[in-house]
């Protein structure tokens, strides 16, 4: 129980109990006596399956780490349950890693197979250590932004509902980063992994003009728009927009309630792969875009799930041992991807903005 | 309460992986405004719409950040989500937490929220997924309360143009290849600059992310304005039993470890595993994949990366390398430094919305490495310049002039 | 004749390498105007500095082009280099020539030039260097004069915004590697497009260089508006025989081959080699390295790459894959054709000054495409789109839309 | 002796006689027999020796190709004397390459020794095939160009000079592919070579605004700046330079006579590397900029041959076999070539234009 318990706070005791500028409590107290002790003493690891790895320190010294999948958005009360599980296997120590699974640590081997059996009953999914797939990072979607081409929750389950394998026993190459973000801001960092789904736009945003001179300041609207498409309307007080030079990015819409982005028929999800964040073998790689559009359908979006699905599984029949996603398509070459994965090759795959003069083909060599 | 028919979300309880929609229903039994959440989600399934209004200018006395401001744009329908903000709470370095903080924190999010949170954001923040305006100060004195011992006392976390809540990868904590203390850093970092963290005051966002090695498992060089990633400098130790050991285990080192080495600096005989150190770029894939077998050694530090931000305006960047080697200690003078040294530079040169990656784009590296006093080195780039315009200062000239004033004395060319 | 000291200059007729400043003292020895012109340039020399002046617009009647308009910012120190034009003379395909036709050339050079000439420009075209504005009407008639054989009989080259004057390398003229006729491609485009050629009436100028293979032996992809590649599509056929050859001669197969192979598609077991040539992406290394063992087979052709230019001013671009394969066969009507299409696109959508690649860039290659008739395929590009924004049409969100209709008929996704 | 001899035609003449729109002669006209005979059926080649190879035709005919190099730049009685050996040995035929040099075409194996006993003899430079260096492909510089920002011939004679060696005998990993542009409009394609010397203007332009508006368009020259440096000044009727902006490329000044972009002491030498433009095992490559500023200095620009030499022995040292220098320095690293040539890095070689993004390392991996 919490340290108020059920009572709330009265205005007057907030104000004289607050501080602002505290910053967040020192990690140091929610440290696991083990990894205290150790810190940063460690030896080696060894992922034992896929949801267990132990580190053993130069101490001689073993934590135990259980990862669980989680759909990030959690209850209090899922909070609680969790609670009472580290309580009872983990001396009350936990973490979040940073793709939003819990990872249960526990100094005791004997505790390991209670854990991860109380773990299995509950229901829990157990997984994405090692050259698997892990949680799918994304933002809010429907269930919280204003912005959102699609909802992000929901396509997340549907997608890992499917690959749950890869999550929990099958190997791939080497790792496997999903994610989505519900719109081209990309709070999900999804232009580097190795196979995400974003939502887009894909209508000319309607400008109410009434409103837009009254709540919007005209020259941060122009400003915002990457391709120059907007332009003053100074007998509306207002802006317009070349429809011929918008690609739907949103950002006129994010500085200016006034204009109207979404459009229920129109919206859809775009399938970009290939990315990879880290520098090991190759650079930092971009997701690149291969599915420009798919429409939405909630509640579970069939033809995207099948979509990553496909790529996924000619991923885990072709590539090399080690290679990621887009180091495989790097190599291969991606005329070869598009021929192998049987997907279509549109005009939107050819890069008109800032990549261009980088991305298209420089050199007569290239494989039929 | 009221009780929504939920057919489309009811697909979404079906399935394996963890299911959101048993989250939202779970705080939904007991919480009106998580009630009206599902109901307007269920809504928007139909529909294939988001409703929420932009967010207003809301949050707590004295800050200017850390509160999303939330209005449902279907009041009339779902009244308890009306106004639904999120508050981010600055979670702690590595998301280490003990059930007494995480209960704690479920209280104060039941109480005043909706029972539900994300665990985490994007950034890094645990987030309260949707409370009314009146509610925000009652939360965060209940987060900050002056009475609480200190470990249970949290702060908010950052939004807006301002600097963004760090975050780091586990590192020390546990994790052998970490080349600093991450969680320090990050910690250390986020309490230096708690004023550019709750009041914007910069031209538009700007994220740290740590990470002890180029692992880099949270994705800082694609997440954040400022990359820090561990690196080091020495040569890679190798234990040739393990090397043996790995091989027994069925690793075929030559494909394996050998062919994908991006330098080609590694050699296997059979018998012996040889690593060319000079030639390393210390990518970490021998040492991840063989981990038994090789670590690295030597003076540990960081490389600083500049410049990531998402694709809107003008397409996304990736951070690029503008110190190669920085010892990365308690209390991290050297790094607060820069980052102050880097924000002036952005603050004096950029319009607001503008990221620092963009300013750099703008303004060219001279201008900002000038500014934060670094000279320029190859590590900083893939490939020097490709067109043969430049500009030059007057003092370049006089300085490559009276070079060669002196190469006439000495007969011996400088370039 | 005036005799100028060139203490400067003469030191480059010292060294091994032929000296230019020899073949204008041979030209001096008897031209005015190539006395003046060393003169001029020992002045250069000694100041650092060019004393031309920016062309005016000379040329011949009936043509835009063909000559560059070149007058002395010193005319009073050398009158004989007031005016001095050059006059570009489109070669003959390959550079071929006869020794009957190089001294028809000569004298015409000596007679109201200068007596120097250029072999060639950068483009392709033999250059009389320096002559002035009423011989170029004598040069021009004695050039393409009616009265002499047609073997003599020259025209201009290009210049100013108009079709320059096409190049190639020397092709199936001795070269086994060939894909297709380059000189002959050369020589038809050249006279197709008389007109485009000597009347500027681009908004810039536009190039065409044809290589026979991926050795560009011309530099096309980097020299020219629109580079036309040779290649095949077939397998590489091997003589194994020959392959030990080439060993015995020294060559370390797996190193200088296999090993090279961008595409990874060779081996060599020390027996026998082996092409997977399905992955195979021709690029002729292996061809050209081991040329009496490998050799091309099957259907012949030409990659088409459209863009390059020199930096100024958005910066350099190097051809981009157009058309991945068109046969190149007499009379190259295909060919033609698509040179009429791109113009036209080209001429709509331009601004003076901006070559065809740089418009491609401001307009995006779907216009381009669309105009030409081309659809697209991945071979158009190394790699697919970075950032999440891009345009539809109408059309295009409505095909999508049907698809999906068909798909949920048929219960198969088409992606 | 020409058509019509020493008689120069008058002007009714010329006005008969002339005939637009006719091109060039056919190639066909100029072939030696032999090459015709076998055009397109060509076998197979040998390189003999530096200067020389032979083709075998299907038919088994074979022609000699004797290789000789120039200085471009040639006098008419030059032309004539390569004639009278032509004829004596080549049956009257004759090309020149893509990189202006002279071929000798020999189809009687019996010529090809006294032909090139003769052009030793006087003082023909034969060599340049396989991996050496060939001629330097350069522009008019001061001997023909208003925007010279150094001479051509003059850098490409002292250079060409100090790597004789590497022409007419020893080998290079590969071959190695020297130009020269004499300002960056850069007529010599120097973008793509492996070593290349690019002329640069270094000084804000001065405008001649009493010219200016005269004799120039405004919006042109406003629109030919690259960087935006040029605005209006309505006041003088003519344009002013933003002296922070302006990269001294010259392009106004090539649009616009009153602008003057030439200055004795400033302008200078630039060095870039590593470009090619084949793509024989990697694509194309841009030449790249190693060293950013050296003065000029007639009649032999020693510090520019002495770079350029130093980065031949550099990579012919270190590169493998058939590596051209922008293969083995993208293979070693540019941080590493700045380091083994000792070469200066500065800030000119850090991009700030069109490719800044592509070539800042975005990757945590590099080398001391
Ligand atoms: C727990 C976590 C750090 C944290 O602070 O939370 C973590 C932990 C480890 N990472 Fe990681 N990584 C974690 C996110 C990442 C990320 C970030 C991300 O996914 O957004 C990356 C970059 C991904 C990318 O490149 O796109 C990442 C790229 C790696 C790699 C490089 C893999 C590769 O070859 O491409 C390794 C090395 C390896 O696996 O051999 C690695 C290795 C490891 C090791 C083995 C490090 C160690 O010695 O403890 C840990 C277990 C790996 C495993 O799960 O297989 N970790 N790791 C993160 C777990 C996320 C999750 O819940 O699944
Ligand atoms: C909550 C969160 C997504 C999530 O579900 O986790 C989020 C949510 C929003 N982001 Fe974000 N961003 C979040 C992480 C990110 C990230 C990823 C990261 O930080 O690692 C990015 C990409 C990296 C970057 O910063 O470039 C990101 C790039 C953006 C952008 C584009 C910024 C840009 O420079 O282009 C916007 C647009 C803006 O700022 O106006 C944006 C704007 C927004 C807003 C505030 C939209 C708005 O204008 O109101 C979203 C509020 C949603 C809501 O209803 O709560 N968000 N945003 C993440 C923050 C949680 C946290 O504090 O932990
Ligand atoms: C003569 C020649 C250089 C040489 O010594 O060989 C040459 C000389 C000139 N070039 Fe060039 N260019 C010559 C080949 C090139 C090439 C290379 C090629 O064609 O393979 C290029 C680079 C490729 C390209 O086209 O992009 C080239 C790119 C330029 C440019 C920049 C064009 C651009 O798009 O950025 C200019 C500037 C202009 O057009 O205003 C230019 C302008 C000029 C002018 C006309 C300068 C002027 O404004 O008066 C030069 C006249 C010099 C003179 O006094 O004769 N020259 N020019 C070449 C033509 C000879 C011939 O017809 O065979
Ligand atoms: C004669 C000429 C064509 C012409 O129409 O004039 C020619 C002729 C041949 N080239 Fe070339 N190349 C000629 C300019 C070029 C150019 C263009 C240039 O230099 O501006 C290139 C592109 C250079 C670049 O990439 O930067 C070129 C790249 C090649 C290559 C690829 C070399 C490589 O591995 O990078 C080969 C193949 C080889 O050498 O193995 C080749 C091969 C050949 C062969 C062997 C082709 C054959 O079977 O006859 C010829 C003799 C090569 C030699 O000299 O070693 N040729 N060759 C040109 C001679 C120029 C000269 O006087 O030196
Ligand atoms: S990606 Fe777009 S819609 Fe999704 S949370 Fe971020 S800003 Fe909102
Ligand atoms: S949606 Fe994006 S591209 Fe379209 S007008 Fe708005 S800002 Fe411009
Ligand atoms: S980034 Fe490196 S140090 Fe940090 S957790 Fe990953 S592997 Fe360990
Ligand atoms: S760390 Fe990377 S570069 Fe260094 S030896 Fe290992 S694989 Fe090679
Ligand atoms: S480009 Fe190819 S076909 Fe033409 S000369 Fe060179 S090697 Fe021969
Ligand atoms: S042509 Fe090039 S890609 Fe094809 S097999 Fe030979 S080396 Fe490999
Ligand atoms: S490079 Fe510049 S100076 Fe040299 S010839 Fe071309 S336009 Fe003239
Ligand atoms: S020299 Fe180039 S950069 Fe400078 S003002 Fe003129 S056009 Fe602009």
């Amino acid at each position: 129980m919490g340290f108020y318990g059920d009572r709330k706070l009265t205005a007057e005791e907030a104000k004289r109990l607050r501080e602002t500028d505290i910053g967040p409590p020192h990690y140091s107290n929610f440290l696991h006596p083990v990894i205290k002790k150790n810190y940063g003493k460690w030896k080696e690891h060894e992922i034992l399956s896929p949801g267990v790895m132990v580190h053993t320190a130069e101490s001689g010294d073993k934590i135990w780490s259980v990862r669980v999948q989680t759909c990030r958005l959690i209850a209090t009360d899922t909070v609680r349950e969790v609670c009472d599980i580290v309580d009872k296997y983990c001396g009350g120590y936990v973490r979040w890693t940073s793709r939003n699974n819990i990872e249960f640590l526990v100094s005791d081997e004997k505790n390991l197979e209670p854990l991860q059996k109380e773990l299995k009953e509950k229901g829990y999914m157990i997984g994405g250590m090692g050259p698997r797939i892990s949680n799918m990072v994304h933002t809010q979607g429907w269930v919280h932004c204003h912005g959102a081409a699609t909802d992000a929750s929901g396509i997340v389950k549907a997608v890992m509902d499917e690959v749950a394998d890869y999550i929990t026993t099958k190997e791939l190459p080497a790792k496997l980063r999903l994610a989505l973000a519900c719109c081209p801001n990309m709070c999900g960092a999804v232009h580097c992994s190795d196979i995400a789904v974003v939502a887009i736009h894909t209508k000319v945003p309607p400008v109410d003009h009434d409103r837009l001179g009254k709540i919007c300041e005209i020259p941060t609207v122009i400003a915002s728009c990457p391709t120059k498409a907007i332009s003053p309307d100074p007998a509306k007080k207002s802006v317009k927009i070349k429809d011929e030079r918008c690609m739907y990015c949103g950002n006129c819409f994010t500085v200016c309630p006034a204009i109207d982005i979404k459009d229920p028929y129109r919206d859809g999800l775009a399938i970009v792969i290939g990315g990879k964040v880290n520098c090991l073998r190759t650079p930092t790689k971009f997701s690149r875009l291969v599915i420009p559009y798919i429409s939405n359908e909630p509640p579970r979006w069939p033809k995207v799930v099948a979509a990553v699905k496909h790529i996924i599984e000619l991923y885990a029949k072709n590539a090399r041992k080690h290679e990621r996603l887009g180091e495989w398509i790097d190599r291969i070459g991606w005329e070869r991807f598009f021929k192998l994965s049987g997907i279509e090759f549109t005009y939107q795959a050819i890069d008109d903005f800032t990549f261009m003069r980088e991305t298209l083909r420089n050199q007569s060599t290239f494989k039929w | 309460m009221k009780k929504y028919e939920t057919p489309l979300l009811d697909e979404l309880e079906k399935g394996p992986f963890p299911s959101f929609v048993k989250e939202i229903k779970k705080a939904a039994a007991k919480n009106e405004m998580a009630n009206d959440e599902l109901g307007q989600l269920e809504y928007s399934f139909k529909t294939k719409r988001g409703y929420w209004k932009h967010g207003g200018i809301v949050g707590v006395l004295g800050y200017g950040g850390g509160v999303i401001g939330r209005y449902s744009d279907l009041p009339h329908m779902f009244p308890n989500v009306e106004f639904f903000h999120t508050v981010r709470v600055n979670q702690p370095s590595g998301w280490f937490y003990t059930t007494e903080v995480l209960r704690e924190l479920a209280d104060i999010c039941d109480k005043y929220g909706s029972g539900i949170m994300n665990m985490h954001g994007s950034t890094g923040d645990l987030v309260f997924l949707g409370t009314t305006t009146e509610n925000l100060e009652l939360i965060f004195a209940e987060l900050t309360s002056k009475e609480k011992p200190a470990h249970l006392r949290f702060d908010l976390g950052g939004s807006g143009s301002a600097m963004r809540t760090p975050s780091c990868c586990v590192g020390q904590a546990r994790c052998e290849w970490a080349n600093y203390d991450t969680m320090e850093a990050c910690h250390q970092i986020t309490q230096e600059f708690q004023d550019e963290l709750h009041r914007p005051a910069f031209n538009y966002k700007f994220k740290f992310k740590f990470a002890g090695c180029a692992c880099d498992c949270c994705a800082s060089i694609a997440r954040s304005d400022c990359s820090v990633i561990g690196t080091w400098k020495g040569p890679i130790l190798i234990d040739q039993d393990a090397v043996k050991w790995h091989e027994k285990k069925g690793m075929d080192i030559s494909r394996e470890i050998v062919k994908m080495c991006p330098t080609e600096c590694i050699s296997y005989d059979g018998k012996e595993l040889k690593i060319n150190n000079d030639e390393c770029n210390r990518c970490m894939h021998c040492i991840s994949k063989m981990h038994h077998a090789l670590k690295p050694s030597g003076e540990r530090g960081a490389t600083i990366c500049i410049g990531n931000k998402a694709p809107i305006v003008i397409g996304t960047i990736i951070s690029h390398v503008i110190i190669p080697f920085m010892k990365m200690e308690p209390p991290f003078t050297e790094f607060k430094e820069l980052a102050r040294k880097m924000w002036d530079w952005w603050d004096e040169n950029s319009h607001p919305r503008e990221r620092i990656g963009e300013v750099i784009e703008f303004k060219g590296m001279r201008s900002f490495l000038e500014a934060i006093g670094v000279e320029p080195i190859p590590q900083m780039i893939k490939e020097p310049r490709r067109d043969p315009f430049f500009f030059f200062t007057e003092g370049d000239i006089e300085r490559f002039k009276k070079r060669e004033e002196e190469e006439k004395k000495t007969g011996k060319f400088i370039f």
